[in-house]
Order: C-alpha cells, then structure tokens, then sequence
C-alpha cells in the first residue's frame, strides 16, 4: 500500500515504517484495544496485513464477564462505553485467539488490565512465553472497573510500580497506556519512563457519565463510563503535545482519530504512531482510509519518511 | 457481510413516523435471512455519530433491493427519514444469526409488538414460499398502527389482530390473545390452535411476558432482542445480552454476532 | 414564565427559585462566564430580567489586552477558545458594566481572575464595596493565561488558600468555579468546601488543542486552549455526580449544555442551578429554551418545586 | 439585529463550488448595510456546531429578500449548498459595522479579490442608487471566475478585471494593478483616475498589501476583515482583530461589533 513520492519527477518510495521501543510497524497505523476484538471481526472488511499493528482487547488473568448492560451510550461526537473488560481471560486467549493471529504478518500487541500489580507481573510472564506476541500494552487506565485500572494510571508512583513489574516479566517491548483523568499527564508520563516503559499510549478515555431524563437514573449499568470518540481528540492531542516535549519516549496517538487529518495532526504533535478507537464502529475502513490518507499527505507535503513528520508541529 | 454505498430505490411514509425504505445492495438481498439486520449511516456528519441497527424487513432477490421498516426514534431515524430516491446509504450486513428456520411440519406462531413486526415480516414471506402457514398474533396501540394485515393475509397466514385501545381484534396485550390461545391447546374446542414453534418480537416487557409463558408451557421459540449497538461485528462487546449457561449461570452473548435471535428459554430477563 | 402543573386538574404554580449558596435565583438558569459577555450583547435577542443570574466575563485587577489569534477552533461538537482574559480591569467594569446591569432585575455574578492570591483578594474587596454585585465566582481553572488560573485549580490546598483570602474581603456569597484537569475533583471541592466557599461551579474547560495539518502549526494563538460545548457534557456530568455525593454544597452545573434535556441531567446529577455557555453562540435563545424546557419537565413529571428534581438520579 | 428562521427563496449554483443563496427576512432586508454579515446555521445538527458568517452581498427591500454569495470551504457552506427553496435557515443579523458611506464627492476606488467581492456588491448597489460611480479593481485566478463583471458595468461603475494567468485583464495581483492606477494620479496622463478613497475586501495578504499602498499614499480607505466569528454579537471576544490605538500601541477590537470593516490605515498587520 506504499505510495510513491512526486509526481512527474523520480518515483521515490514512501517510508511509512516506525519503530515503537522496539515493536517494528510496517506503518504507524493500528487499532485501539477493545475496538477491534481479536482481529477476525473486521476480517471480512479490510486486509489485517496492511495495518501497522493489531492491538487486542484488554486481557485479564481470569475470564471476566464484564459489567451490566447497558454499556454503550452515544453521546455529542462521542461514546461512553462501561464494558468492564469482558474477556475470555488470557489462557482462552492464548488457546483461541492467538492462533488465529499468527496467520497473518502484523504485529500483535496484547492489552493487559490487573486487580493488582502482581496480576500484571503474571500475565505479562504468560504472555511472552506464549510466543506470538510483538509486545504488551500496560492498561492502567481502564475507567470501567471496580479494582486496579484506573486507580494505577492516576498515580504517578503506582503507574511507574505496575510498568516495573511488567518489565521484570518479559523481554517483550512494554507499552504503558497512560489514563488522561489527571492533574499531570507529564508527571505520570516521567515516571512510567524511569521504570523503564518502551512507548506509551496516549489517551484511554475520559471518564464520563450520562443520565436518562426518563428514568431519573444513570444511562449505563455501570452509571460512569469511558468517552472516547472526536469529542475527546483535542484533550488527546494536546496530551501527546505535553508529552512528547518531555518524555524522550515513542508515542502511540489514540482519541478520536477518524480520518487521515486526525492522525496526521496527533504525528505532527509528537506521535509515532496512532491507534484508530471508536472510527472502526463507524467506518470498518477506517484504518485503511487513515493509512491511504497519511500516504497522500506524504506526498502532498514531498515527505519522504513519515519521522519528518514526528512532532513537526514542534518545530 | 457486505460494507456498501447502497442507493436508495424509494422512501416511503407508511404512516406518519413510520417508514418503508428500499435500498439497492444486491450481496446484501441475496446472503439476507430473517431476523438479520443492517447497520446504517443515517446522516453523514458526526452528529449522529453511531450507525443504526435496523432489521431487514423483505428482499427481492430479483431486483438486488432490500427493504426496511422503521419508525423515527430519534436523531439518526429521522435523519434517514430524508434520504431521498438516489442517495447513498452506507450499509454494513446482513449482521446477525436470524431466525433458524426449520424444515419440519411444526405449527408456527408468530407473536410480534409494534415495530417488532419488521422482521417478522421477513420471516413470513420466507415461510409462504415453501408453502408454510403461522398465526400471527400482531399487537398495536390502535387499528391506524395496524399495518400489513393485508398482506400476511395474502401471504396465506392467519391474522390475529390485537389493540391496546380496543379499536381493533383483541383489547389488549397481544401477549394476553396468544395466552389464552395457548391455554386452548390440546383442548376439544374447535378453535384451539396447535403451537409448535413461536417467533416473537417487540417491546421488550412483551418479549419477557411471551419468554415466561413459553418456559411454562415449554414450548420451544425464539425472540429477537434489541440491545445498543456499537461495531455491530462482535468486536465492542456493548451489545451483551445475558444468556442462561450452565444451571443458574449466564454468560454476555452479542447481539451483534450470536444474537439479535435467541431461544426464548434461554434469556435472562431482569 | 412560569408555568402551571396539572392540566385539567388543580392549576398548581411550578416554583422554580433556588438558593445557591446565599445567591437568590428565580430560576436555575444563568449565563457562563465569558460566553454572555456583560449583558448588552444578547439583550437584543432575549429579556435578561428572565435569567437566574448573569455571570459576567471573567474579570482582573488590570485591563488585559488578550491571547494573539485565533483565539477560537472548532472541533466535534466543541470548540476551543483561548481568550486569554480580555477585559476592561475591574475598575473599568465598575464604571461603565455594573450600572447597564443594575437596570435589570437580575442577580450579578461576577468572576473574578488574578495572577496571585492578593490579586483575588483585591478584586474581591473592591467588588464587594461596588454595590450591585450578587455573589463572587472565583475562577481557578482558566487554562489560558500564563499565570495562575488553573494553576491554582490544579492544587487543592492552592484553591483553598484563593477561597480563604475572597472569603476574608467579602461578605458576598462565594461561588469557586473548579478546573476538570485534575486527578480528583472531589478532593479539590472539598478543600474549597472546607475554606468556606458558599457553592461550587463545575465546570470550566478542558485543556485541549488543535493542530493546522496545512501550516503544520498549532491552530491557536495561544497553542493550547479550553475545550467547551456538548463534548463536555459527559466529563461535566460526572464531575457534578461524584461532588454532590462527597460535598454538602450548592453545585451550578456547567459544560455543554445545550437543551432543556441536557441541563435537566445536571440538575439530576446534582446541580441546583445551571449555566449555559457555548450554546449561546449556536442559538442567543438557548437559556430561554433550557428554562421553558425545565418548565415543561416539570409539568410533565408533575415536579412542583425544582428541588425535587436535585440529585434525583442519586435516589 | 435579528434572530429567524428564514425561507430559502432560491439557492443558485454560480460557478462549481460558487452559490447565490436567497432568503426571505424582511427586517434583515429593510436594515443591511453594505458590509454587515449574517450569521447562519448551515445544518440542524452539533456537527458543525457554531454559525458560520457570511456577507449580505445585496438586498430586495421591497420583496424583503437577502442575497449570499459563498464559497464551499468545507462542512459548513456544504450544508449550506444543500438547502432548498422552502427549507428553513437559522439567521442572526445584520451583524458589524458595515462600510461608512460618505456623502460627499469623493472618487470612490473598490479593490476585490475574490469571493471579496460578495459584500462590495452590495456597496457599489447602494452607490449606484445615489449616482456614484466608483472604479471598481476585480482580482480573481482566471476568467472562468472573474465573474458580475456585466453587473457592476450596468450600475456604471468602470471595472478594471485582474487574474492570476492572465487570462482576462491585466495578468497579475489587482493590487499591483491598483498600484499602478495610484502610481498614475496627479499625472496628467489621460488614463489617470482620481483616487480619493478606497474599499476593499478579499483575503488577507492582498488585504495587508492594500492597506499597505494606502498609507503610503496616504489614500483613506477602509477593508472588511476576517476573523473566527463565534458567538457574532459581541459577547466571546473570539474575533479579536489588532487595532492601532496611541502611538505605537494597538487595542483588540471585535471584528463582529467594531468590525469587520475597518480603517485601513488602523489594522496591525503581522
Ligand atoms: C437488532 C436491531 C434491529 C432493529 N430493527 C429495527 C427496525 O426494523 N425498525 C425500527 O424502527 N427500529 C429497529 N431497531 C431500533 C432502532 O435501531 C432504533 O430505534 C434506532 O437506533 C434509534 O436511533 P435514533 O438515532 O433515531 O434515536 P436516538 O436518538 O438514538 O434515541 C432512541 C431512543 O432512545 C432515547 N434516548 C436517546 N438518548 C437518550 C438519553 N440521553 N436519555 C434518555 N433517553 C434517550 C430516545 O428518546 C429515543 O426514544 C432495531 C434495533 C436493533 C438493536
Ligand atoms: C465577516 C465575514 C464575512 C464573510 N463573508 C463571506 C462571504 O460573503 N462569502 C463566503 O464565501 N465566505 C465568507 N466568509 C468566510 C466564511 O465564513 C467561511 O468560508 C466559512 O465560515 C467556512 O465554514 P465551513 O464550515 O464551510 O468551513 P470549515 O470546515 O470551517 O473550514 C474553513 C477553512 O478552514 C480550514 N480548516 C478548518 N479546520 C481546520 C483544521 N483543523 N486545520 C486546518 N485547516 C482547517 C478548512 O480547510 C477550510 O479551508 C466570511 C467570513 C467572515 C468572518
Ligand atoms: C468499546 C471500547 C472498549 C475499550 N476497551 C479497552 C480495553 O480493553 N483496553 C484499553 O486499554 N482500552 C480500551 N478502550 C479505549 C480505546 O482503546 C481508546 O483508548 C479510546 O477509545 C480512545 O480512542 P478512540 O477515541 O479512537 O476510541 C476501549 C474503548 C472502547 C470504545
Ligand atoms: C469564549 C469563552 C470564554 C470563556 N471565558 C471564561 C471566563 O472568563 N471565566 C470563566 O470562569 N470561564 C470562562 N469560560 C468557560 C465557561 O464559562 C464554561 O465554564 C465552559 O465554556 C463550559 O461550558 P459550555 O460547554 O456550556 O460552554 C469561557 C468559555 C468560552 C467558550
Ligand atoms: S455491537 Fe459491537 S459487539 Fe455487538
Ligand atoms: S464573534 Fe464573539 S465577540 Fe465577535
């Protein structure tokens, strides 16, 4: 799917590889956990080999069932969702899922979620003995359950103790994904990079909540919920801005990319790559129209290697 | 499972609110069951951002076109309301496991509230073509909601009408007329239906009342849940549906892929 | 304006007046800060003397001459504004704003911004003496100024230290008006709670930007800005849920309300009153709208008293 | 000013992506000023959110109309685009100060680049009922867009016509026309115009270029600025444009009060 550079002048092949603490992507372009299930879901609408990585639904050591219903509300250019990280648990995912993945020639990058630090510590072991696996992506930012989640991203010092006891599990290159409900997202940042995290992820989604006018009561099961969507992309997008100034690490963009321009602006603010949420509900093709759309912009702009474009809104 | 730009053969108001869309997507008619359903770009900005779940209401197979009966709910219902003859649609299906159509001699019946009607609809014409009849028990608020009668009629099937005004069939529930029609069952009276296999669809405290009944008569049957739709391809999970697994157990199945069809026994109603 | 509950029975008069926290409101319905101006630039389009309150545009000690454009982006269902505090300087405001106001039979709320703690304890004092004032809001969560505003919101033993020294050069009621970029908003409103404030308004934008993919720049003069409208609402939402549950205050509801419908979920969250912002901008009628909208509910739900409906959604 | 919801009288494609858009707003008609605005909801949804302003480019009093010239620039004027005779249009105004119109005897000179010309339209209409004639520089990318050209002559206004490829007129910016014209004055060259005052619209670097000749030539003129228009009656500050107040200081005025017309040799250009 590389485009070519320049028009009537010498045909010179786009360099659309990133490398993110290690996890190499054929292009910056992947999928957000627990929007694009375990890859078979979206088969049958786009080619998984083209996309940058496959980023796999929040995994947890047991099977979870996940919270009541309902767990979707849409709101304004967004979504709250209270799925409360339903999952097989991660020896059904190994068994069932992997499998499947493995036919294709994508990076998979397993999402995990803990009640507790050692649950991390566990499941990032499983997980890199699986084999499989390009690296793991640290959920400490999940809104949507009772224990862990959230609580760890909101604290700089649990953020950096959970990072350190997934690194002393694997040899997998760790992906922190960082919660943006706090005061400080650099402060957390710093600290999940001293610990020794590869790349981070930025945002999961902001914690939110809507109300039935009907019934007088809370729209959704779990009464607060998770927004992610547009609505939240400008939040998004100056995270990875504040970020990206100091935190020397890579920076994978997520929060209401929807088309090309929305991907192209979180690479400009500092992000390697993006993570394509709440779109693919909308448009199944939503990654393959970003990906072709950053192609064309390359072109358009005569950039070569998408690093120019890296935090270029910097500069 | 198709992700077209369908365009749009006609719209057409049946009664006010209460509309009959056809699209031209051929893959779609063609692979289409009963009880399966599209998921729909009403409008083309943010706003609705969501597509729409709406069921697939008849096909003609010859001419590519499926057809959509829906009633204007809210934003993005209203907004498909506009769509003219010649614009596009984006479609995403057939989603969803449909009804499981037997091949038996059982006698069918079909319970359907309101709206629910739309792909039930589907499944009596499926029905008619290899020659098999169902009652059908169709609820409405007053006899102007009372759609399509007519038309079941002539697809060969027998029509019990029921209203919550009175002004038409039964007054009342339609859940009540298919109770006592069932209390009838095995009995000499002349009129007593036999009832194999139930359909229903509909609001869902008429869904929960139909599931109990047939858990007490054990009558085996289907029902078609309505839960938020999000991806509509099994990947976000919001469209659980609690289903009974093991003894007292459940397990979140998804509308989207496992469902929007299960057995009447095996839904967990709270 | 007030309607009747009952149709053909017992025409019983909605009762539609609140008190925050000292400040008499004859409906919940105000204006936001900096969205409604002085008063004289929507009197065109609607009677002010209908308003709950009117909360003026945020004021300081010393004329500000403002943020560089554009100061104003439109994202989903947002926009982002960083205004950067233009106004007169409070003396000016006395002079020549305060008297068009007092034509009206409306409560004035004044909000009040300072680089430091004396500055806020300046403006307190000389507004206090001004006469035509009806309570203070105190703004500790402006993202776009160099200099204090949110910084102060961000901490809470700073925002209870800005509440003590307004408290201690005013008698008027002392509404704090807290920043959603913080880790916990509850531990925030309850320091401000415990340093006396008389109510609590939530709340103000979120910090946020937007990146020109053409120039590859920031979009905003100011780089990063505040993020207000509809996109907020479920961030609001839930703030106002979760400090009516910890914090025994009057609470104004804040943040992408656009309709009766979306100001009825405040008030079920929590909120006692309510302010409508960016919606001015779409319709200059959106608070006449939200209170006939109220009315309606009320009727509807046969609510006569609007207390009844104040964190409804929490029983 | 005013706040209603306007009749789409007729919506007209000019050239691709050009429209002439006609409203029915009787006090809107009866109180425009050349240089004033509407602020217009161009969807029914939040997706675009706020108005978008757009200049009243002329006015039937007597049938109460108003006139829009726009553009597409993305999602907002394309909504517009779609509205037909009949629908509904959101409207808040007439809005700014306008273009001061003297009564005296001067020379009148209109610089328009592009769509800039949708306000001046209006000023050369009103000119032209109290027997003005102005001189009027039309600057634009190629004949194709070069258009109202027979217009402007048959209110009898001379036009000197500008393009960027040379393909009508003189080949180049219409500022550096208008240079040459003012480079011309006081020659006692035949062709030489009289230049005693100036109005100009169009986009901001040729505005910055106009504003520029003039106060070197000291020519007292006035532009029509644009700015993000937010709320469109004075109230968010969001349409700061820098005004030169004392010596070498500068005050924000509201391009949607004090503006969007202003003095040019008052705007701070950087
Ligand atoms: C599998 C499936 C098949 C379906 N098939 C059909 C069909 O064939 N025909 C058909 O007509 N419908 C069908 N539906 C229902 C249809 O999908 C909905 O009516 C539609 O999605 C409504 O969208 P909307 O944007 O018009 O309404 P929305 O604006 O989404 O509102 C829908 C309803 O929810 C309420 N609501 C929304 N937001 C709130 C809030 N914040 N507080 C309180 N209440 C709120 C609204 O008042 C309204 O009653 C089906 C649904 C499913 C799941
Ligand atoms: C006082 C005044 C009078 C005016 N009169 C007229 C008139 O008579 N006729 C007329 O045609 N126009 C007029 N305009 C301009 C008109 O208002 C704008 O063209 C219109 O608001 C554009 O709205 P939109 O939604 O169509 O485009 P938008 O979608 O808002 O986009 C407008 C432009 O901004 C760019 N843009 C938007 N978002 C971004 C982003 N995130 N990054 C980079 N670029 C972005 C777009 O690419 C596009 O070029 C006037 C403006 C003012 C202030
Ligand atoms: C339905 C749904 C489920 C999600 N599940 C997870 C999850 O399991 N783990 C996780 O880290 N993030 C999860 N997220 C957050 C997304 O990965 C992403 O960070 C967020 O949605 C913002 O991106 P978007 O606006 O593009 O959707 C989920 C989001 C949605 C909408
Ligand atoms: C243009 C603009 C200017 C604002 N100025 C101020 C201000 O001076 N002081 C303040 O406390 N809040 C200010 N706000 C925040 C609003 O009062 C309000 O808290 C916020 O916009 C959220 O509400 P909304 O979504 O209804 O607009 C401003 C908001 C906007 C959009
Ligand atoms: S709607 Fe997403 S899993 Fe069913
Ligand atoms: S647009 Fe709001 S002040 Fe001018």
């Amino acid at each position: 799917m590389s485009g070519f550079a320049g028009n009537d002048e010498t045909l010179t092949k786009l360099d659309l590889e990133v490398n993110i603490g290690g996890i190499r992507m054929k292009n910056p372009v992947a999928t957000a956990s627990g929007t694009f299930g375990f890859g078979p879901e979206y088969a049958p609408y786009i080619d998984l080999n083209l996309l940058g990585a496959i980023v796999v639904k929040g995994t947890t050591l047991e099977p979870r069932l996940g919270n009541p219903t309902p767990r979707l509300v849409e709101t304004s250019a967004g979504i709250l969702n209270a799925i409360g990280l339903q999952n097989p648990g991660v020896e059904r995912f190994i068994g069932e899922n992997l499998p499947y993945l493995a036919g294709f020639d994508v990076p998979v990058i397993v999402n995990i979620s803990g009640d507790t630090i050692e649950d991390y510590a566990l499941l990032a072991g499983k997980l890199s003995r699986a084999g499989g696996v390009a690296a793991l992506e640290v959920n400490i930012s999940c809104p949507n359950v009772k224990k862990g989640g959230m609580q760890f991203g909101s604290d700089p010092a649990m953020a950096a103790e959970v990072t350190r006891a997934v690194k002393q599990n694997t040899n997998l290159p760790v992906v922190v994904k960082l919660s943006p409900n706090v005061t400080s997202i650099v402060a957390v940042a710093e600290k999940v990079a001293e610990a020794g995290a590869n790349a981070i992820s930025l945002i999961n989604t902001l914690l939110g909540m809507a109300i039935d006018i009907k019934t007088m009561r809370p729209l959704m099961g779990n009464v607060m919920g998770g927004l992610s969507g547009p609505a939240i992309k400008p939040v998004a997008v100056r995270m990875v801005w504040q970020v990206y100034r100091e935190v020397r690490l890579p920076i994978i963009g997520i929060g209401g990319i929807m088309t090309a321009d929305d991907a192209i602006e979180f690479i400009l603010a500092g992000a390697t790559a993006v993570a394509v949420g709440t779109a693919n509900f909308v448009n199944p093709r939503a990654t393959m129209d970003v990906l072709e759309g950053i192609e064309k912009y390359m072109v358009e702009k005569r950039v070569q290697n998408i690093y120019e474009l890296v935090g270029a809104a910097h500069r | 499972m198709y992700l077209t730009d369908s365009e749009v053969i006609n719209q057409q108001m049946i009664l006010p609110g209460l509309f009959l869309l056809t699209l031209h997507a051929a893959e779609v008619a063609g692979a289409a069951r009963p009880g399966q359903f599209l998921h729909l770009r009403c409008g083309k900005t943010l706003d609705p951002l969501l597509r729409r779940p709406i069921s697939i209401h008849f096909t003609d197979r010859e001419k590519g076109e499926v057809s959509l009966l829906y009633r204007i709910a809210g934003k993005g219902t209203s907004l498909l309301s506009q769509k003219k003859r010649a614009d596009k649609v984006s479609l995403l299906g057939p989603l969803g496991n449909g009804f499981k159509m037997t091949d038996g001699n059982e006698s069918i019946s079909v319970v359907a509230g309101g709206i629910g009607l739309a792909p039930l609809y589907f499944l009596l014409c499926e029905l008619s073509l290899t020659n098999r009849r169902a009652a059908v028990f169709l609820g409405s608020a007053s006899i102007e909601q009372l759609i399509l009668v007519k038309e079941i009629k002539a697809l060969g099937h027998q029509v019990y009408p029921c209203t919550d005004d009175g002004s038409s069939g039964f007054h009342g529930p339609v859940t009540e007329l298919f109770e006592k029609s069932v209390a009838k069952r095995g009995s000499d009276n002349q009129n007593a239906l036999t009832i194999d296999l139930v359909y229903g669809c509909g609001p869902r405290g008429m869904l929960k009342r139909l599931c109990d009944l047939l858990r007490q008569k054990q009558i085996p049957g289907e029902v078609s849940l309505e839960e938020k739709i999000g991806c509509g391809v099994g990947a976000c999970l919001s469209c659980a549906c609690k289903i009974r697994e093991g003894g007292s157990g459940y397990r979140y199945h998804r509308a989207c892929v496992e469902g929007p069809v299960f057995k009447a026994g095996e839904v967990v109603w709270e």
